[in-house]
C-alpha cells in the first residue's frame, strides 16, 4: 500500500549547514505518525518542507500520488494538508470566531468569494469545533489576548476546520494541563478514522499513548522508526534523545 | 457678474499665500492690495472703490481651480487677478472661459494661447530675450549653453532665444532641463564645464534658480568669463542667494527696482513704506502685477463708458481693453499699452546686471516698445486676433489654449 | 564624451550620494530603530537650515560652529517631539506617518509665520565657494566638505551602534521592547535619545543644504521622499542606506551625464521598483524570523 | 446585543440615510458653485473610499493611488480634448507647439468617445492588476509595498513631465469645452454632473461594502493580520491582494474620470506625492476601517480647507496639522472610532444595568459577544 | 520575605486578570505556580516584571516596594525572566542575546557568566548564530541561559521545559535544583506537569480564574486540589 505522504531523499541546506540530510519517510493513510528527535533535529524544518514554506535543496515530496515539492504553500494546503505551527500562529487581530471561519476554506478562489456571503455548513462545523476546543464562550474575543494554552487550542481548532486529509501538528500539547493532554489524545485518536496525522512532540507519555508509528530524527536524518516500544528500547535513541531516566 | 450701483467693485486675487509658490505670489497679493488702496484713495474706479477678495490657492492646482469657481460663481467678482505659473493658469482657464470671465495674468509666459478671456501684463517669450541674446553674444562671445527648468515656459522661451541666437550668429552648445524644484546642478554644471560656452542662458525658476547660482560659484565657475543671462533671476532671488553669488550676472526684464524715474521712485518708496512692503523689495513680477490693476481700472472705465455701468461684464471689460495705455506717470517701467488683437502688453525689455548689493544696474534698454506676439515661432498656427486664432485657412478658432 | 568627463561624473556621483545619504541618515536611525515613519524629517532638515541662519544672522556665529549648534537645536526639537507625541505611537507605525505629517505642516507654517516665506541666506566661508581640481577632474570644495561630514557621521554612527553598549541597547529595544525592559534597559530613554539623535542629524543636513541650495520653509519637502526611498531600499540599516545612496548617487550622475536629469530620475524610480520586486525586504535585510 | 456600530443592518441604514441626504441636495439647493464643489468632494470621497478598501480592509498601504486616479484623469482629459478638435483640425494646440504634425498613435483611440472612456478606466485598472500581480506574487508587503507605489508614482510623475509633446508636460491638459456624452454637453456646474458623480460614489460604496461583508472580505482581513499564516489555510494571498488592490484602483480611475468632467483639466499635480498622501490622510482621519468614515473624512477635510482656509489664512496649516496630530494621537481609528466608542459606551451601559448581578464575573474577563 | 504580594490586582486594558493576589515566598524557595490554561499564571509573571498595563496593591522584593516601578528598574533587583514564548531577539546572535541578560546585572559585568554556556553545549558551539534561526527548543535553552546571565536572586520561569527534548528536560530539572539548592537562587516556576512540580517545588500556588485558590508547602498539594483546579 502506497503511503499518503512519501518523502524521498529529502535534503535542505542553509548556507553551509545541512539541516535535513537525505531524509525519507512514508506515512500510510489513516495512521498517526509521531515525529520525535532532539532539539534542532530538523522536525519543524521537515514540516516546513512538506507545507512548501521552504523549498528543499534536493529530494521529492509526494502527497496522494502527486508531486508537491515545487508547489506554493496555498496549493499544498488546498491539496489537503493542514498545519499547526510550533509557535502558535493565529490571526491575532481577528476574533476567535473569524479565525475559525477563515479556516473553513472550502472555497478559496478570490473571485468566487467576492460573491459569497454565507458558507454552507459553516455554522454546524464551527459549533462543533468551538466546543471541542473549549472556546465556545470566547468566540467574540480577539484572538491576540488568549493565553498560551487557549491559543494552542484555537490553532488546533483552525486546522480541524480545514478538514485536511493530512494534519501536521507541531508540538500541539506544549503548555497544556494534564487533563487537556488526555483530551487531545482522545481527539487525535478519533481523527485517525478520517484523516492521517503527523505529530511532533517531546512529551513521550503522550507519544506513547497515541502513536501508531514513531519516527526518530537526528541531525536531519532518520535515526530509527517503528512502534513506540521498538524506538524506546533503541540505545541510540536513548542516547541522543530520551536519556536514561525517561526510558527507564 | 455685473456691477451694482453703490456697491464696491469686487475683484478676486487668486494667489498662493502658502506652499512652494508663496514666495513670488505673496508679493503679488501684497502689491495688488497696495495698488487698489492707491486707486481707491484717488477716487476709485469710475468713482467706486475696488474691493479685492483675497483667497489662498495654497500652491495646489486643485485649489486654484476650486477658488476660481468660488470667486466667479459665489463671490461674483468682476475680474480675477491671479497665477504665477502656466500650470495654474491652465488649470483655471477652462473655468474662466466656460463662464466667459476675465483673468488678468500679471507675469511673463510662453504665449501660444489665444483666448477671449485673458489680459497679460508681463512679457511674452518673444519680447523677453530679443535684446538679451544679441547683447550677450556681442559682449561675451558666440557660444551659449541653455539651462532651464523642465516645463513649458523655459522650453518655449528657449525656442525664441534660438531664433535670436541664429540672427546674432551665435552657436548653441547644449540644452539642459532640470526637474522643477531640484537643487542638484552637479551633472549640468559638469556638462557645461565640458562644453566651455561663453555664456549661459538660464530659464531656471524658483528655488532651483538660487541653487543654480550658488553651485555655479561653488563649482569654481567665474562670472567674468561665463556669466549667466537669465529671464528670472530678479531682486528676490539675488537677495536670497547672497549678493556675491548673484553679482555680475544678467537679467532681462521690463522692470528693475533701480529704474531711475520719478514714477518708480514714488512706487518703490510708497510701497516699501506701506503696510504691504514687509518683504523689503520690489521686482519685475510685482511691477507687472501692479500695472494690471491700472489696466483693469482703465478697461472698466472704458467699458462703462461704452456700454453703461450696469451692463459691464467681464467680457466687455476685456473687449474694451485693447489699446489701453498706462502712461509714464503711472507705470514705473514707463509707458506700456495693451495689444488690440492678442491682449498682451507692448513693453520695453531692459537688461540689468546684478551688483554686489543685489540690485541691478541697467546696462541696456530697448529704444521702443516691443510688440507681443504669442505665435511668433509658430507662424503656421495663425495669428491671434480679438475674436480668436485666425488660422492660415482663414478659420477663426476660439479659446485656443 | 571622453574618459575625463565620465570620471568627473563618477566623482560627482560620490558627492550626490553623500547628499542623498546625509539627508537619509537621521531617517535611517529613526525608522531603523523605532520603526517611526517620520514625515517631518524634511522639516527637521529645514529647521536645521533655519537654526544656522538664525545663529549666523542674530549671533554672528561662524558657519562652521553653526553646523554642530544646529545639531543640538534640532535634536532638542526632536526630543520634545518624541516626548510629546511620538512615544504614544510606537506600536502603531503607520500612524506615526500621519501624525508626523501633521507635525510637518505645523513646523512649516510655524517657520513661515516667524520668518516669512521669502528665502533666507546662510553665508559660508569664502574658501567653500571654490573648487578643487585634480588633473581633469574637478569638484567643489563645499561638496568635499559635505562628503567629509557625511563620512564622519557614518563612521561615528557605526561606532555608536555596533561598538558601544548603547548600540546594543538600541538594537535590543527595536526588536522587542518588553524583553529589553525586562533585562534592565530603559526603553523610553533609548527611544528618546535615538529620536533626538536622528533629528539632530537632520539638523546637520539642513545647515549644509542651506548653503548648497536654499533656505525656505518648504525646502524640506523635496528631501523627505528621496530620503525615504533610500532608507527602505537599504532595509533600514546603516550599511543599507550607505549602499543605497551610493548606488543611487552614481546612477543619477552617470545617467544624467548620458541623458538628462529628469529622465535619470525616472530610471532611478523604475529601478527602485524593480529592485524591491526582487529584494522585497531591501538590501542587507535578514530573512524573517521562523515560526 | 453589543455595539450597534457593528450591526450590519444599522450600518446599511446609515448608508441609506447618508446617500439620501446627498440625493436631496440638488433638489433643495440651487447654487451651481456648491453643487460643483460637492461633486468634487464626492470624487475625493471615492478616492478616500478606495484607500479605505485597500488599506483599511486589505492592509495594503497605497501611497500611489494617484497613479490610477491620474491615468483615469488623463484618459478622460484626452477624450474631452479630442471632442473639442474637429476633423479639419485634429491636433490639440499644445502639440503643435511641441512640433508634432500628426496625431500620435497614443492619442488616436481617444478620437472616439466610447473608446476613450473605456480606455480611461481599463488602462489604470489593468495597470493595477499587472503591477499588483507582479509585486504581490513576489511577496512585497507592508511599508515596502507602500514605498514601491510611491516610487512608481514618482516615475509616472517624472515621465509625464518629460514627455511634454504627448502629455502637455507640467501644464497638463486643459480641454477647452465641457464633456459631451451622446451629443449632450455635461455642464460641470449642473445637477447632471452632480448626479453622475453621486451615482458613481454610491455605486462604489455599495460595492465596497458588499466586498467587505463577503467571504472575500473576511479572508482579506485575515491577510491584513497575518498573510503568511493565511497561505497555509489554502488561500492564494497574492490573488486576494491583487484583487482588492485592483478594485481600489478601478474606483480611483472612475474618480479620475469624474474629476476631469468637473474641473476640465488634468496635470501631473494629480500624480504628485502630496496628493496621494492627502487621500491617505482623508481615510485616516475619517477612519480607515470605516468606508463611510473615510468618505466623510474627505468631505470634512476638503470642506474645512475650502471654508476655513481663508478665514484663518496664516494659521490654517497650523490648525490642520494640529488637527491631524490630535486625531491620530487620541483616535487611532479616526473620527469613526468616536462614534464606535460612543455607541460602545451606550451598549455597555445598557448591559450593565440589565446584568449587574453577574459582577463577580466568572471565567470571562470580558463578556463574550 | 523575598517576595511579597499584598492584595494585588493586575489589568490588561480595563480587564482585571489577577484579583486579590496575596502570597509570599521565602528566600531560597522554589515556588510552583499551577493552574489551568488561561487562569493567569503568565499574567502573574508579567505583573512581577511590570509588564501588564496596570496593577494595584503592593509587591515587595526584599521588603522594597516595586509596584510603581518600571520594568527596567525591577530587572535590576535581580529578577531573571524566562517568558512564555521565549522572547528571543531574533536579529541578535546567540551571544548578543545572552549579553542582553548582563545589562541588568547588579555588578554591570559585561561578560557572559560561564555557567550559562556550560549547561547548554549547543549554545556554546553556536555563539555567533543568528538566534532567529534556532529551533524551538534551542531558543528555549537560550532564554534560560539569558535569564541566568542576569545573576538573578529570583528566576521567573514560565513553562521552561516546553518544547525541550526529554533528556534535556531532565537535565534542566537537575540544573534548576542545583541553582536553587546550591547557589541559593529562588525560583518561581509555572508548570503543567504535577510530577515535575512535586519533584522541584518547595511550595505551591494554585491559581484559578485569576485568584489564589490554594497555597502552601508542596506536601499539602493533595490530589484532590489538583483534581479540582487542574482538570477540565
Ligand atoms: N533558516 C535557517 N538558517 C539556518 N539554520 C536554520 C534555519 N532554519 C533552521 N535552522 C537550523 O536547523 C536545525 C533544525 O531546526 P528545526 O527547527 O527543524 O528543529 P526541530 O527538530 O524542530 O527542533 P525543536 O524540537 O527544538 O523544535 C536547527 O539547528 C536550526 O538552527
Ligand atoms: N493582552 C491581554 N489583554 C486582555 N486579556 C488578556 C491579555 N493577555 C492575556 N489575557 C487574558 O488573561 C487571562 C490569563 O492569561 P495568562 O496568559 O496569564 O494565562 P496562563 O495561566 O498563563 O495560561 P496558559 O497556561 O495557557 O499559558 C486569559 O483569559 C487571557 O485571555
Ligand atoms: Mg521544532
Ligand atoms: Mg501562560
Amino acid at each position: 500500500m502506497a503511503g499518503l505522504l512519501e518523502i524521498h531523499n529529502l535534503s535542505k541546506s542553509f548556507d553551509a549547514t545541512k539541516v535535513i540530510n537525505d531524509f525519507s519517510l512514508e506515512v500510510v493513510e489513516g495512521t498517526l505518525c509521531c515525529l520525535v528527535g532532539p532539539n534542532g533535529a530538523g522536525k519543524t524544518t521537515t514540516l516546513d518542507l512538506i507545507t512548501g514554506r521552504i523549498k528543499p535543496t534536493s529530494g521529492k515530496i509526494i502527497f496522494a500520488g502527486e508531486d508537491i515539492t515545487a508547489k506554493h504553500e496555498h496549493v499544498i494546503a488546498r491539496a489537503g494538508i493542514g498545519r499547526k505551527f510550533q509557535v502558535p500562529a493565529v490571526l491575532r487581530d481577528l476574533t476567535v470566531r473569524q479565525n475559525l471561519e477563515v479556516s473553513y476554506s472550502r472555497q478559496t478562489n478570490p473571485f468566487w468569494n467576492l460573491f459569497k456571503f454565507r458558507n454552507a455548513g459553516l455554522k454546524e462545523k464551527l459549533d462543533e469545533i468551538a466546543t471541542l476546543a473549549g472556546l465556545k464562550d470566547r468566540l467574540g474575543e480577539r484572538a491576540g489576548i488568549l493565553s498560551h494554552g487557549e491559543t494552542q487550542w484555537l490553532e488546533i481548532g483552525m486546522v480541524l476546520m480545514q478538514e485536511p486529509r493530512l494534519l501536521l501538528m507541531d508540538e500541539p500539547i506544549a503548555g497544556m494541563t494534564e487533563g487537556e493532554i488526555e483530551k487531545t489524545a482522545r481527539i487525535f485518536k478519533d481523527l485517525r478514522k478520517t484523516a492521517t496525522l503527523i505529530v511532533v512532540e517531546h512529551d513521550m507519555g503522550f507519544v506513547r499513548e497515541i502513536a501508531d508509528v514513531v519516527t526518530v530524527m537526528h541531525m536531519g536524518s532518520l535515526l530509527a522508526q517503528g512502534t513506540i516500544k521498538q524506538v524506546e528500547s533503541d540505545p541510540r535513541v536513548r542516547d541522543v534523545y530520551l536519556g536514561e531516566q525517561e526510558a527507564a | 457678474a455685473t456691477l451694482k450701483k453703490g456697491e464696491p467693485i469686487k475683484v478676486g486675487l487668486l494667489f498662493s499665500l502658502t506652499g512652494a509658490l508663496a514666495v513670488p505670489e505673496e508679493d503679488s497679493t501684497l502689491v495688488l492690495q497696495y495698488a487698489f488702496d492707491e486707486i481707491n484713495k484717488n477716487g476709485g474706479v469710475n468713482g467706486v472703490p475696488v474691493e479685492p477678495v483675497i483667497v489662498d490657492a495654497k500652491s495646489d492646482f486643485n485649489v486654484y481651480s476650486e477658488k476660481t469657481k468660488e470667486l466667479i460663481l459665489r463671490e461674483k467678482v468682476i475680474a480675477l487677478f491671479g497665477c504665477y505659473t502656466s500650470a495654474s493658469r491652465k488649470a483655471i482657464l477652462p473655468t474662466v472661459m466656460q463662464r466667459d470671465h476675465l483673468l488678468y495674468y500679471p507675469t511673463c509666459y510662453e504665449g501660444a494661447e489665444c483666448t477671449q478671456n485673458t489680459i497679460c501684463t508681463g512679457p511674452l517669450a518673444n519680447q523677453h530675450s530679443q535684446d538679451l541674446i544679441p547683447f550677450m553674444v556681442e559682449k561675451f562671445g558666440k557660444k551659449v549653453f541653455f539651462v532651464g527648468s523642465n516645463y513649458v515656459w523655459p522650453k518655449e522661451s528657449n525656442k525664441n532665444a534660438k531664433v535670436w541666437l541664429e540672427k546674432a550668429g551665435g552657436e548653441l552648445l547644449g540644452e539642459e532641463y532640470i526637474p522643477l524644484g531640484s537643487s542638484e546642478f552637479g551633472p549640468v554644471l559638469g556638462k557645461i564645464r565640458d562644453a566651455k560656452p561663453d555664456f549661459i542662458f538660464s530659464t531656471v525658476v524658483g528655488a532651483s534658480d538660487i541653487a543654480f547660482h550658488k553651485q555655479f560659484k561653488q563649482e569654481g565657475f567665474k562670472v567674468d568669463s561665463m556669466p549667466i543671462a537669465s529671464l528670472t533671476t530678479g531682486e528676490i532671488e539675488t537677495r536670497a542667494m547672497g549678493a556675491d553669488f548673484g553679482a555680475g550676472h544678467f537679467l532681462s526684464a521690463p522692470y528693475f527696482q533701480t529704474l531711475d524715474n520719478p514714477t518708480n521712485q514714488k512706487f518703490v518708496e510708497g510701497f516699501l513704506k506701506s503696510k504691504y512692503g514687509k518683504n523689503g523689495t520690489t521686482h519685475y513680477n510685482m511691477e507687472e502685477t501692479y500695472l494690471s490693476a491700472y489696466v483693469f481700472k482703465a478697461g472698466l472705465e472704458k467699458a462703462a463708458a461704452a456700454v453703461g455701468v450696469e451692463n459691464v461684464t467681464p467680457r466687455s471689460i476685456r473687449d474694451n481693453s485693447g489699446g489701453i495705455r498706462i502712461e509714464d506717470a503711472v507705470s514705473p517701467e514707463g509707458l506700456i499699452w495693451i495689444d488690440e488683437n492678442n491682449f498682451n502688453t507692448w513693453l520695453k525689455p531692459k537688461i540689468g546686471q546684478c551688483q554686489a548689493d543685489g540690485t541691478f544696474k541697467i546696462v541696456k534698454a530697448a529704444d521702443k516698445q516691443v510688440a507681443p506676439d504669442p505665435y511668433s515661432i509658430y507662424p503656421d498656427a495663425g495669428t491671434c486676433t480679438k475674436d480668436g486664432l485666425k488660422g492660415p485657412d482663414g478659420k477663426v478658432r476660439k479659446n485656443v489654449i | 564624451m571622453d574618459l575625463g568627463s565620465l570620471l568627473n561624473a563618477l566623482i560627482l556621483g560620490v558627492s550626490i550620494a553623500s547628499i542623498w545619504l546625509i539627508a537619509a541618515l537621521g531617517l535611517t536611525i529613526i525608522y531603523g530603530t523605532a520603526g517611526v515613519i517620520n514625515m517631518a524629517h524634511g522639516e527637521l532638515i529645514m529647521l536645521g537650515a533655519y537654526s544656522s541662519y538664525m545663529l549666523q544672522f542674530y549671533l554672528g556665529l561662524p558657519y562652521l560652529l553653526c553646523i554642530p549648534a544646529s545639531f543640538f537645536i534640532v535634536a532638542f526639537v526632536g526630543l520634545v517631539l518624541e516626548r510629546g507625541l511620538i512615544r504614544y505611537l510606537y506600536n502603531r507605525p503607520l500612524d506615526t506617518l500621519l501624525a508626523t505629517y501633521g507635525v510637518s505642516l505645523v513646523l512649516m507654517q510655524g517657520v513661515r509665520l516667524i520668518f516669512g516665506s521669502d528665502p533666507k541666506y546662510i553665508a559660508a566661508p569664502a574658501a567653500f565657494s571654490s573648487n578643487i581640481s585634480l588633473g581633469f577632474a574637478s569638484i567643489s570644495t563645499f561638496r568635499v566638505v559635505i562628503l567629509g561630514v557625511t563620512a564622519l557621521l557614518v563612521f561615528g554612527l557605526w561606532l555608536l551602534f555596533y561598538k558601544t553598549r548603547f548600540g546594543v541597547q538600541v538594537r535590543a529595544v527595536m526588536q522587542n521592547k518588553e524583553m529589553a525592559a525586562s533585562f534592565g534597559i530603559n526603553s523610553g530613554r533609548i527611544y528618546m535619545l535615538t529620536f533626538a539623535l536622528g533629528a539632530g542629524l537632520a539638523g546637520v543636513a539642513g545647515s549644509l543644504f542651506g548653503v548648497l541650495a536654499i533656505v525656505l520653509p518648504t525646502m524640506g519637502a523635496s528631501y523627505v521622499v528621496q530620503a525615504f526611498l533610500m532608507v527602505v531600499v537599504g532595509g533600514g540599516s546603516l550599511a543599507g542606506s550607505v549602499a543605497a545612496s551610493g548606488a543611487t548617487g552614481e546612477l543619477q550622475s552617470v545617467l544624467a551625464f548620458f541623458t538628462n536629469d529628469t529622465f535619470a530620475r525616472f530610471i532611478i524610480f523604475v529601478l527602485i521598483v524593480v529592485f524591491l520586486r526582487f529584494r522585497p525586504q531591501g538590501l542587507f535585510a535578514q530573512a524573517g524570523a521562523r515560526r | 446585543m453589543g455595539n450597534i456600530y457593528h450591526n450590519k443592518t444599522a450600518q446599511w441604514i446609515v448608508y441609506a440615510v447618508f446617500f439620501a441626504i446627498l440625493a436631496v441636495i440638488p433638489i433643495k439647493i440651487d447654487d451651481s458653485f456648491l453643487l460643483n464643489q460637492l461633486a468634487t468632494y464626492g470624487v475625493y470621497g471615492m478616492l478616500a473610499l478606495s484607500i479605505s478598501l485597500c488599506w483599511g480592509f486589505g492592509g495594503i498601504l497605497n501611497l500611489g493611488q494617484g497613479i490610477a486616479f491620474g491615468l483615469g484623469a488623463y484618459g478622460m482629459a484626452m477624450t474631452m480634448q479630442m471632442q473639442s478638435q474637429d476633423a479639419s483640425n485634429p491636433i490639440p494646440p499644445f502639440m503643435l507647439n511641441n512640433s508634432l504634425d500628426h496625431l500620435p498613435l497614443l492619442w488616436q483611440p481617444f478620437q472616439n468617445t466610447t473608446a476613450g472612456l473605456i480606455l480611461s478606466v481599463a488602462v489604470p485598472t489593468l495597470f493595477c492588476a499587472v503591477f499588483g500581480g507582479i509585486m504581490f506574487r513576489a511577496r512585497v508587503s507592508g511599508p515596502f509595498f507602500a514605498i514601491m507605489t510611491l516610487a512608481m508614482l514618482s516615475a509616472f510623475y517624472t515621465i509625464i513631465i518629460d514627455r511634454q509633446p504627448y502629455t502637455g508636460g507640467v501644464n497638463g491638459l486643459t480641454p477647452p469645452s465641457a464633456f459631451q456624452f451622446a451629443g449632450v454637453e455635461v455642464d460641470p456646474y449642473s445637477p447632471t454632473a452632480y448626479w453622475v458623480v453621486f451615482c458613481f460614489l454610491m455605486g462604489a460604496t455599495v460595492v465596497a461594502k458588499l466586498i467587505t461583508q463577503s467571504s472575500f472580505g473576511l479572508v482579506t482581513q485575515a491577510i491584513r493580520d497575518d498573510a503568511e499564516r493565511v497561505r497555509f489555510l489554502g488561500y492564494s494571498v497574492a490573488g486576494y491582494e491583487t484583487v482588492i488592490y485592483t478594485v481600489a484602483g478601478l474606483i480611483a480611475a472612475i474618480a479620475g474620470c469624474c474629476w476631469v468632467m468637473l474641473v476640465q483639466y488634468v496635470s501631473p499635480a494629480q500624480l504628485d506625492v502630496s496628493f496621494s498622501l492627502s487621500m491617505v490622510i482623508w481615510a485616516a482621519i475619517g477612519g480607515r476601517h470605516s468606508l463611510l468614515g473615510s468618505i466623510f473624512g474627505a468631505f470634512i477635510i476638503q470642506g474645512a480647507q475650502s471654508y476655513l482656509g481663508d478665514t484663518f489664512l496664516a494659521t490654517w496649516l497650523l490648525i490642520l496639522g494640529g488637527f491631524f496630530i490630535i486625531v491620530v494621537r487620541f483616535l487611532p481609528n479616526g473620527l469613526a472610532s468616536l462614534l464606535e466608542s460612543g455607541l460602545g459606551l451606550l451598549a455597555a451601559k445598557r448591559r450593565s444595568s440589565s446584568a449587574a448581578v453577574e459582577r463577580n464575573g466568572d471565567a470571562n474577563p470580558m463578556p463574550a459577544e | 520575605m523575598l517576595l511579597n504580594f499584598d492584595n494585588v490586582a493586575s489589568y490588561y486594558g480595563a480587564t482585571k486578570i489577577l484579583k486579590d493576589f496575596t502570597f509570599e515566598m521565602e528566600k531560597g524557595q522554589c515556588l510552583c505556580v499551577l493552574g489551568r490554561n488561561g487562569v493567569g499564571k503568565t499574567t502573574l509573571m508579567r505583573t512581577i516584571m511590570g509588564l501588564t498595563d496596570k496593577s494595584t496593591g503592593a509587591i515587595r522584593v526584599n521588603g522594597t516596594e516595586i509596584s510603581g516601578k518600571p520594568p527596567h528598574i525591577r530587572a535590576t533587583y535581580g529578577l531573571g525572566y524566562v517568558p512564555q514564548g521565549r522572547g528571543i531577539l531574533s536579529d541578535f546572535t546567540v551571544r548578543e542575546n545572552i549579553l542582553l541578560g548582563t545589562f541588568a546585572r547588579a555588578d554591570k559585568a559585561p561578560e557572559i557568566p560561564e555557567l550559562c554556556l556550560r549547561i547548554f553545549p549547543y549554545l556554546k558551539e553556536n555563539l555567533d548564530k543568528r538566534a532567529g534561526l534556532l529551533s524551538g527548543g534551542q531558543k528555549q535553552q537560550l532564554a534560560i541561559a539569558r535569564a541566568l546571565a542576569v545573576g538573578p536572586q529570583i528566576l521567573l520561569l514560565d513553562e521552561p521545559t516546553e518544547g525541550i527534548q526529554p533528556n534535556i528536560v531532565n537535565e534542566i530539572g537537575e540544573i534548576l535544583k542545583m541553582l536553587n539548592k546550591e547557589l541559593g537562587i529562588s525560583l518561581i516556576l509555572t508548570e503543567q506537569h504535577i510530577k515535575v512540580a512535586r519533584k522541584l517545588g518547595d511550595a505551591f500556588l494554585m491559581v484559578d480564574n485569576g485568584r489564589v485558590v490554594a497555597r502552601g508547602p508542596i506536601a499539602e498539594m493533595t490530589d484532590e486540589l489538583v483534581e479540582k483546579h487542574m482538570t477540565i
